[in-house]
């Protein structure tokens, strides 16, 4: 029983926290309705999905947790679908990081690189994927630093003790310091983000508004702006 | 021996830790009115104490308060402290150091008692035992006397079945010494009930003790007068 | 500007947190010095064991204890209409998990110095062992038991994880000051964060020094 | 098969920081029950203070004030070679640095209960005051400072937050436990996760029950 | 009319709490020997030992102890308690806890004595205060007169160069209390020092004391023999 006075709760992927900066008030703008936004990691926020916490809508950092929650039936599954891909950067403090590849990373100056926690970090497994795929992981590996998501990725190298962090391009781009360059995509799985409209929110109304929002020309320019790929258009300059 | 209303103790019990180990067998007969508890130093008059008070527990035997059974051995009697209704003045004060003086005592007056009524009594027993002007301070800033003065009255003001009192008298004056012990004979033909009073002084024990128990090791020496018992006073 | 309100929100839910694990923990503390207890350290040692766990991990196992699929979230929500989980009364719960174990050891800790005597004095005076603990050993035990209870107030005042799981981090019902500074720095408002952290360490700070004094001059007097 | 490394290397780092933080925090304590000292509550508050912080966020300032562009950090490493972050050496200090205010706190509290009469009664035989202080106060508060020891011991072993930042996640090198079980439970590994808590903290109740039987037969004695 | 090695107090000074007030001022020279200090309870017996033992600071005045200054308000000495080598046995007595006796008393014997030779000399003056049975037991199983001659052998270890009694003998029988005395004055005999006793016992007064300095409220009353000041004993 959707309820006007209930705001709409998005529960959202770390790598969305800048997006949502922008996508809340252009919705509010068209809806009159409030959003308010629980940014974490995807496995928690599905875990207390499960538990019955009250989100009108999950956005993943990948699909797997989605399809986890709308297995447990605390999502529509019919509502479920990929609205962005992620893109990986590698991150780094100094201004010589637009001409970066992959293979740099080999290089001694490099100590320390962040990454993400692969095990359950969608940008960790691209990054450890990419790794592998450069044939660097076993090199690299002894250098590595897991940052439990992509953000506190970002800061171990942000505080010059990673000399180097393989992240998301979402946070890349908003980062006031630092230089980036994209990891080639054919070298990871697609990180593509998936969404789904949940039950146990006050507002399940609300919850599909947003999502359509978001698969709506206002809303894809701005996951565009930020970074990411949208379903059903090819690989795309970055802004 | 011992009358109706009288405090009869027979028991035997020790007292043990890792390193050490005392053991003691008595059968003491305490009459109403005033009982002299003498006895060189470990010879068991504290702990006689306590075990009446229901502190320590004996291994055998019968304590009995005015024919009330505080503790049997065979019939597994032991009421706890608080139902024995016998005051105890420690060697140690045992003074509550977060309560003043008032406090201290009122602590003591049964529940009974209305609560205004309550300190009124209290400041009360501490006038009898000289020590009013102590009423709103803390045990800290007591010296000696006035502490033990303080523990008195708050044994007093807990109306006991039965008074048990372990060298009350020890850091007072002997004009002090005198007034109080006065006091308490006062008291005593008010209330009528045992008191037991451990002194080591002989002069104290001859002006008050019709009736003198002499404990050594645990074991009951001698009882009599205190004429009889301890002749040899100065 | 800086939104105040999980500042508010989180001094209230330490304070109501304080309040139930002082009472629980000395409770506690009190039975844990009961003179024929068995099992005395294990049943200590397990109040103090879930401060091993991480905790937003803890906090998930709370999440799944108390959900409202288990039998204490059911209950819950057959008496008082609406779950525990994703509520305030879930961030209290937290917070008093965080501060209990703090509070019980210290409060059991200086319950077990008071002079054994005085409790013995006490008792030859009348008081049951419920008044001589009450009147006795627990103003005796002030002070290490105020260090437990200021110890818990900062634990719940700070507590994260298990806030985290439990009590959701959903904005302007459950997202104390702990979580908003770690959602700012998450949105990458570093100012912010900062920010926060210090009114939230000074205010703490205030509290922590204003009780201190307070607690003190009483027993100055003595 | 359940990965035992992690275990180990968290009771090794919460050993060398109980340690660590058990030496300062009495020392801290000591330092403020000094009678004549300014700014007493303050300085105590301030150190209980970093305990209201969330853990990551604590961390993340020790990273920066430690870190390899930090004095600090320059200084460590010019000394040893290495840097201090993302080594044992970081989970030590984040350990330590959970650990510390419950010492400080608990050993104060209980410093502050030890009969003044006891120690003057030390210094009329002719013990300095630091005498005193290590060989009357500090045995006649040993409850009090035990349980803060113990608390701590448990808060190092759980330390999460701050380890993650400090310490970094380096498996073999810095992932202690509270880490390894956290990634388990994100990665679904729930079975793991559950098994390496129980373990830990199984052996965590054991080491508590252990140590107070430990120090509590010698009290026994007396 | 102080002898050069005796103890010389000259002090004002106070005691406040919040809710009370004494105040004292006092001229006394203990020469070296046996000096007993008389006075109700509450004249401030304790507060002046506390004084010379530097545990209380006093407001003005001096004290010398065998020429040395301990305290001098004009010139700011004021020596910690650790340093004036001046013993106290307190009126409670104040042992450690978590020491057993020989402990106790080793806590007291010089550092400079051989660490070997320190438990030595412990164990006896243990056996001097006829408690050398006690060496290996913890105080809370001592009796009150067991407590006292230890923490008479704790003082008496630590070789001061005076030594202060506050009520010593109070929870000691005669024989006792008689044979402790003369063991004290053959140590006196040994080592000449200013030994300064609080009691309340006139006999034992009479039978130490050539000198006696009677107190009250705070002030010296009188000075002279006990034949002098005490002549009403029994
Ligand atoms: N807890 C205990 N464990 C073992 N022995 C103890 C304990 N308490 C007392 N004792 C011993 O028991 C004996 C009797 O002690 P008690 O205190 O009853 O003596 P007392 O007659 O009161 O002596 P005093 O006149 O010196 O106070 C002493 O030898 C004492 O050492
Ligand atoms: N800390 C304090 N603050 C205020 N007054 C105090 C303090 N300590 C003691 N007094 C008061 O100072 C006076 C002298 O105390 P003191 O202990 O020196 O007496 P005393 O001569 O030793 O008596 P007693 O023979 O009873 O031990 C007493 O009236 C006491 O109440
Ligand atoms: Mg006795
Ligand atoms: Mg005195």
């Amino acid at each position: 029983k959707p309820k006007s006075s209930e705001p709409i709760r998005v529960a959202a992927a770390a790598d969305l926290a800048h997006a949502f900066d922008e996508l809340k008030p252009a919705f509010s703008a068209k809806n009159r309705s409030e959003v308010t936004v629980t940014i974490g990691s995807s496995g928690l926020l599905a875990k207390q999905i499960d538990e019955g916490a009250p989100f009108d809508l999950f956005l993943a950092a990948n699909t797997s947790y989605v399809d986890q929650v709308v297995k447990a039936g605390s999502c529509d599954g019919a509502t479920e679908h990929t609205y962005a891909r992620g893109r990986l950067v590698i991150w780094v403090k100094g201004a010589d990081g637009a001409r970066l590849s992959i293979g740099a990373l080999a290089e001694p100056r490099f100590k320390r690189v962040a990454i993400a926690n692969p095990e359950h970090a969608p940008y960790g497994a691209a990054a450890r994927d990419a790794l592998t795929k450069a044939g660097l992981w076993s090199q690299v590996s002894e250098r590595i630093v897991y940052g439990e998501n992509v953000q506190q990725t970002l800061e171990l190298a942000k505080t010059g003790n990673a000399d180097a962090a393989i992240v998301g391009l979402s946070l890349a781009l908003a980062q006031p310091v630092g230089s980036w360059a994209l990891v080639d995509e054919a070298s990871y799985a697609p990180i593509d983000q998936a969404l789904a409209v949940c039950t146990h929110g006050g507002n399940t109304a609300g919850g599909r508004k947003l999502a359509e929002f978001l698969n709506a020309p206002e809303g894809r320019a701005i996951l565009r702006k930020y970074g990411f790929l949208l379903p059903g258009e090819a690989v795309a300059k970055v802004p | 021996m011992t009358s109706e209303a009288g405090l009869s103790v027979r028991v035997t019990g020790q007292r043990r830790t890792a390193r050490s180990h005392f053991a003691f067998d008595v059968a003491l007969d305490f009459a109403v009115g005033l009982n002299v508890l003498f006895g060189p130093s470990g010879s068991g008059k504290t702990t006689i104490l306590s075990t009446i008070a229901g502190l320590l527990r004996a291994e055998s035997g019968r304590i009995t308060l005015a024919g009330r059974v505080l503790f049997e051995h065979q019939t597994h009697v032991d009421l706890p402290p608080d139902h024995r209704r016998v005051a105890l003045v420690f060697q140690s004060l045992a003074l509550f150091p977060h309560l003043d003086a008032s406090q201290n005592v009122e602590f003591g007056v049964p529940r009974s008692v209305a609560r205004a009524e309550r300190l009124e009594r209290a400041l009360g027993w501490l006038e009898r035992m000289r020590v009013g002007h102590l009423a709103r301070r803390f045990p800290i800033s007591f010296s000696g006397g006035e502490a033990q003065r303080v523990a008195l009255a708050r044994a007093l003001a807990s109306e006991p079945r039965a008074l048990l009192l372990d060298e009350p008298f020890s850091a007072l004056d002997r004009e002090l010494a005198q007034e109080l012990s006065a006091e308490l004979i006062e008291h005593i033909a008010s209330a009528p009930i045992p008191v037991v009073l451990v002194t080591h002084d002989r002069a104290l024990a001859h002006r008050l003790g019709e009736r003198v128990t002499l404990l050594r090791a645990g074991k009951v020496e001698r009882s009599g007068s205190a004429q009889e018992l301890l002749p040899e006073v100065e | 500007m800086i939104d105040l309100e999980p500042l508010a929100l989180s001094f209230e839910v330490a304070i109501v947190a304080t309040a139930i694990a002082s009472a629980l923990g000395v409770a506690l503390a009190g039975v844990l010095t009961l003179p024929r207890l068995i099992g005395r350290e294990v049943i200590d040692s397990a109040i103090t064991a879930p401060m091993v766990l991480p905790p937003t991990v803890l906090g998930y196992y709370l999440l799944v204890a108390l959900g409202r699929e288990s039998a204490i979230g059911h209950l819950f929500e057959a008496l008082f209409g609406t779950p525990i989980v994703f509520s305030r009364g879930g961030a209290v719960v937290a917070a008093t998990i965080g501060a209990l174990p703090l509070i019980t050891k210290a409060s059991r800790a200086a319950l077990e110095s008071v002079d054994a005597r005085l409790v013995d004095a006490a008792r030859t005076l009348g008081a049951s062992s419920l008044r001589g603990f009450l009147r006795v050993s627990l103003p005796l035990a002030r002070r290490g038991i105020f260090a437990g209870v200021m110890l818990g107030f900062a634990r719940a005042l700070g507590d994260f994880g298990v806030t985290l799981m439990v009590a959701g981090n959903i904005p302007g019902r459950t997202r104390t000051a702990s979580l908003a500074i770690y959602d700012a720095v998450l949105a990458g408002r570093d100012a912010d964060a900062t920010r926060l952290s210090l009114i939230m360490t000074a205010l703490a700070i205030a509290v922590l020094v204003v009780a201190a004094h307070l607690t003190r001059s009483r027993s100055d007097d003595i």
